[in-house]
C-alpha cells in the first residue's frame, strides 16, 4: 500500500540532514510551508541551501532559518521586498551568500530538473549582468542566453488538499511554485490544510499529482 | 474605484513656465486610458500598481499578475480579503468573474512568450535604443533583486514604463545609454513622466505629447538624449473634471 | 468587451489560409477536434501543414484532410497506429511530407514556442537517428540533443467548457495536447462542447487560461 | 482481472529438450510479479499491455500513461467506457480512486524527469550494452513511428523489454550490438523473454533465471551474445496453479 501521510512534521522532514539544499514554496505569504520551516529550524538543522522566490520576511519562515544562521546560501529571485531586514542584514555581516536570478528563470530551471531535460536558452536576461559567464546566442535576431537545471535534494511545499498517493490541490495563488517544485525535487514534502481519503480529489482538479510527492502531513488551519 | 488623481496637492510650486507636472495618479490615468478594449496587461511593482485604479469602466481590460492570476480586480477589503488571492506586490485583491489561476511556469509563459499585449514597469533610466534599467542602481552596497522585471521586459507586445522625468537631482533618466545595469536590451516602447509621453522608436526618442505650459526646449534640457518631434504632437491638459487627456476628441 | 465566442464553424476558422501550419489536438480519438477539421475541409484550404500527435485514422479529421490532397506535410509523433492506412497510402504515393519525432519532444518543442523560449536540451533521441544533424553534448556523463521550438500558425483544439474570455476545461485524458497546443500557436480555436457564462467555471479549476485561446465555438454534443 | 495466461495453446509443439516457452501471458505474469508494493510503472503498447491484467492484487502499483493519466485501473466495459479515458493503446479503461489527470507536458515530464520507477517496453533488439531498437526496422520502406517509446527509454529508474527470445525465424533478439537504428543507447535494466530472465549489467548479460527444462547451452545458442551465468541463477517453472514463478519461495 502507498502511504505518503506523515503523522508529525518531525516525521514528515525526517530525511532532511545538514548541508541539504531546500525549495521552499510560496510567494508573498501564499504558499510559504511556516509550519514544515518551524520544524526544520526546531530540528537543528545547519548549512543549508534555500532555494525560493525570496528570502523571508520578518523573522519567520525562511528569515527565521537565516536569523539563527543555519543557511548557508539563498537562490532566489527577490531577496529584499519590504520587511526583509533579517536577509539583508545577514547578507551585509556576509554570514550567508545570495544567488539571484530572473523569477521566470528561476520557475523555468526547476521545471527543466523535474522534467529531465538539460540546459535551455531564455530571454530573459540577454544584454544584462544576468547573462555574465553564460553560452549566449542569437536566433533569428533575438538574443538568448543559456540556463542550467536547477536540481535540489528536497522540497517543502504548502498545498490546501492532500492525500495518501501525494495527490494535492492548493488554494488559489497560493499554489504558486509548489507544483514546479514537487517535480524538482529529489524527495518533495509537502505540508497541507487537510488530508482527504484516495480518491476524494477529483482527477481532473488534481493539480500536483502524486507521483511527485514524497510525504504529506496535516497542519490543519484550514482557511 | 476611487479617482484620487484629483487630490493632489496645490501647495506645490509652479514652475516659472507655469505649468504642473503629473502626480503619480494622472500617470498612471494616461496610461490605463490608453489601453484598448481586450487588452490584457501585467502591472509591475511600484507606479504601475496604480493604474488598475483607472481603468475605463467602458473597456474590459485583464490584468495579469506574475503569481499566476488571470482576471484580478481592485483591491479587497473587508471580509473579501483572501490572503491566497494577492497581487505582485502582496496586496489583497479580488478576483473577476472569469479569472483564472495557474502554477509559477505557465504565469511567465503568458510573459515571455509573447501573451501579454501589455507589461507597464517602473523605471530608474531608458536608454534611446530601448534599454531599460529599473532593477539594481550602481552603488557599491546595492542587492540584486530581480524579481518578474527581466521577464516582464522581454515578453510583452508593448513595453510601457513609467517614471519621473528626471531624478530628484534633476539628472536626466532619458539618455543616450544606460549606466545603470539593465533589466532588458532594446525593450521599451513608450515612456510615460510627469512632464510628457515618449515613444522609443529606430531613430531614438520621439516626443508625442507634452504637458500643457512645458515648452519643448526646457523638456529637451530635461531629456539626456535628442529628443525628435512627432509630426502628432499633443499637448497634454486636465478637463474639467481635472483628468488628463492629450488626444484629439 | 472581450468575446471570443464565433457562432458557426466557419466564422471560427475564417482566419485560416491556405499554406498555414495548424496544430491540431488529440490523442486516440480523445481530444481530436473533428468539427473544426471537417469545416476545414469543406473551406477547401489546402497546401496545409498539420502538426498533431498522430497523422489521423479512417477517413475522418486529418485522414479525411490527407484523403482530399489538402495536407503537405504531417510533423507528428506516430503517424501509424492502427487504422492509418489513409497516411500510409499517401506518404508512399509521395503525396505528403513526414517529419516524426518522440511523444514527449513534440510536446515540450511545443511549449517552448508557447513560453517563449528558444531551444534546449533534452535526453530523449540522444544516441539515435533523432540526434541526427542536431547539437549533442554531453552533461555530468549524460547525452542530450538540441531541440528547437515548434511555432505554428493555427491551433484546432477541443476542449469541453468554454467561456467568452477563452477559458477552458478539458474532459478527462481528452486534455493531452490541448492546453500546449492553446499556448504554441499564434491563433488557437477551440471547439467545446458547451459555452459557459463567465465566472461559471472555478478559477482554480480553468485548464487553459483565455489569455491563450482566440476563438471558442460551441459544437454541442455534450457526453 | 482475467487470468487468461493458463489459456495458451497444447497444440503448441515441445522443444527437443522439453520446455515449454513462455506465453506472452506468462511473461506479463512475471514481469507484474517482480514489481514492489508501490512501484509507479508505464506499460508500453504491445505485449507490456498485457501486465496489467496479472498485477498482485496484494500490492498497491500504480499505472502512468502517456497521455497523462496517473492510476489507471483495468480495460472498462459496458457503461464504464467512457472514450476521454484510454490507454496509450487506445483501450477504454477505468480509473482507480487517487487516480489524477494532467495535459501532456506534464505526462512526459513524469517519464523524462525519473518520477517512474518502471518503464516496460517492447523490443525488437537489446544489444549488451543496454541498447533498444523498438521502433523502426531496417527495411527500405518502413516508415518511422516513434510515440512515446524514446521518452520512456530515457527516464525511468529501471527500464524493462518484454521480448520473444528471437524471431520467428530464429534470430537471436539479444545482441553484441543492435542492427536495428535505437530506440535510446545503454538503457535496458532487464529482458524478460519467452525463454529467460536476463540483466543487462556493465559487463553484459547475465542469465537470472532460466525456463525449466532448457539448458544454458540451449539457451546461449538462441542469445547473440555472450551471457554470464548469475550465482543466484533460478529455473522458471509452472507452479500447481499453471503460474510462473522463479524466486525461492
Amino acid at each position: 500500500m502507498i502511504d505518503k501521510i506523515k503523522h508529525s512534521l518531525e516525521d514528515a522532514i525526517a530525511p532532511l540532514q545538514d548541508g541539504a539544499s531546500i525549495m521552499v514554496s510560496g510567494f508573498g505569504e501564499a504558499g510559504i510551508p511556516f509550519e514544515l520551516l518551524r520544524a526544520v529550524l526546531d530540528k537543528g538543522l545547519r548549512d543549508l541551501t534555500i532555494i525560493s522566490n525570496n528570502a523571508g520576511t520578518h523573522e519567520v519562515g525562511i528569515a527565521g532559518l537565516i536569523k539563527a544562521k543555519r543557511v548557508r546560501k539563498i537562490v532566489c529571485s527577490h531577496p529584499r521586498p519590504i520587511n526583509s531586514e533579517t536577509f539583508l542584514a545577514a547578507y551585509r555581516a556576509g554570514e550567508v551568500e545570495l544567488e539571484c536570478m530572473p523569477q521566470g528563470t528561476l520557475a523555468e530551471r526547476l521545471r527543466a530538473a523535474g522534467s529531465g531535460l538539460g540546459p535551455f536558452f531564455t530571454p530573459t536576461g540577454y544584454g544584462t549582468l544576468v547573462a555574465e559567464g553564460k553560452e549566449q546566442r542569437v536566433i533569428d535576431g533575438k538574443g538568448y542566453i543559456l540556463e542550467q537545471p536547477l536540481h535540489g535534494d528536497f522540497a517543502l511545499v504548502r498545498a490546501h488538499l492532500g492525500d495518501r498517493w501525494g495527490n494535492l490541490t492548493y488554494r488559489w495563488a497560493a499554489r504558486n511554485f509548489g507544483p514546479v517544485m514537487c517535480m524538482a525535487a529529489k524527495h518533495s514534502i509537502v505540508q497541507v490544510n487537510r488530508v482527504v481519503a484516495l480518491g476524494d480529489l477529483p482527477p481532473e482538479q488534481v493539480m500536483t499529482p502524486g507521483i511527485f510527492v514524497q510525504a504529506v502531513v496535516a497542519v490543519g488551519g484550514e482557511r | 474605484m476611487s479617482r484620487t488623481h484629483t487630490k493632489q496637492s496645490s501647495a506645490q510650486a509652479l514652475q516659472p513656465e507655469s505649468y504642473k507636472p503629473l502626480s503619480r495618479n494622472e500617470i498612471a490615468y494616461l496610461v490605463a486610458h490608453d489601453f484598448p478594449d481586450g487588452a490584457v496587461v501585467n502591472l509591475g511593482i511600484g507606479m504601475p500598481t496604480l493604474v488598475a485604479d483607472f481603468l475605463p469602466a467602458d473597456r474590459e481590460i485583464l490584468l495579469q499578475s506574475e503569481n499566476g492570476i488571470l482576471g484580478m480586480g481592485g483591491a479587497a477589503s473587508g471580509a473579501d480579503i483572501d490572503l491566497d488571492i494577492i497581487n505582485a506586490s502582496r496586496t489583497p485583491v479580488v478576483l473577476l468573474p472569469g479569472a483564472s489561476i495557474t502554477e509559477h511556469t505557465i504565469a511567465f509563459a503568458m510573459m515571455r512568450g509573447g501573451h501579454l499585449d501589455y507589461s507597464v514597469l517602473g523605471g530608474f533610466q531608458v536608454a534611446e535604443n530601448g534599454d531599460l534599467a529599473n532593477w539594481l542602481t550602481a552603488g557599491p552596497d546595492a542587492i540584486a533583486a530581480i524579481g518578474g522585471a527581466m521577464d516582464l521586459a522581454v515578453g510583452a507586445r508593448e513595453v510601457i514604463v513609467m517614471m519621473e522625468h528626471v531624478t530628484k537631482d534633476q539628472t536626466p533618466k532619458l539618455l543616450p545609454a544606460c549606466t545603470y545595469p539593465l533589466t532588458a536590451a532594446g525593450v521599451v516602447n513608450t515612456i510615460y513622466t510627469d512632464l510628457a509621453i515618449i515613444d522609443v522608436t529606430p531613430s531614438g526618442f520621439v516626443l508625442r505629447a507634452i504637458l500643457e505650459g512645458l515648452t519643448v526646449e526646457t523638456l529637451a534640457k530635461k531629456t539626456g538624449a535628442t529628443l525628435a518631434i512627432s509630426d502628432k504632437l499633443t499637448v497634454i491638459r486636465r478637463n474639467a473634471q481635472g483628468e488628463p487627456v492629450y488626444k484629439a476628441v
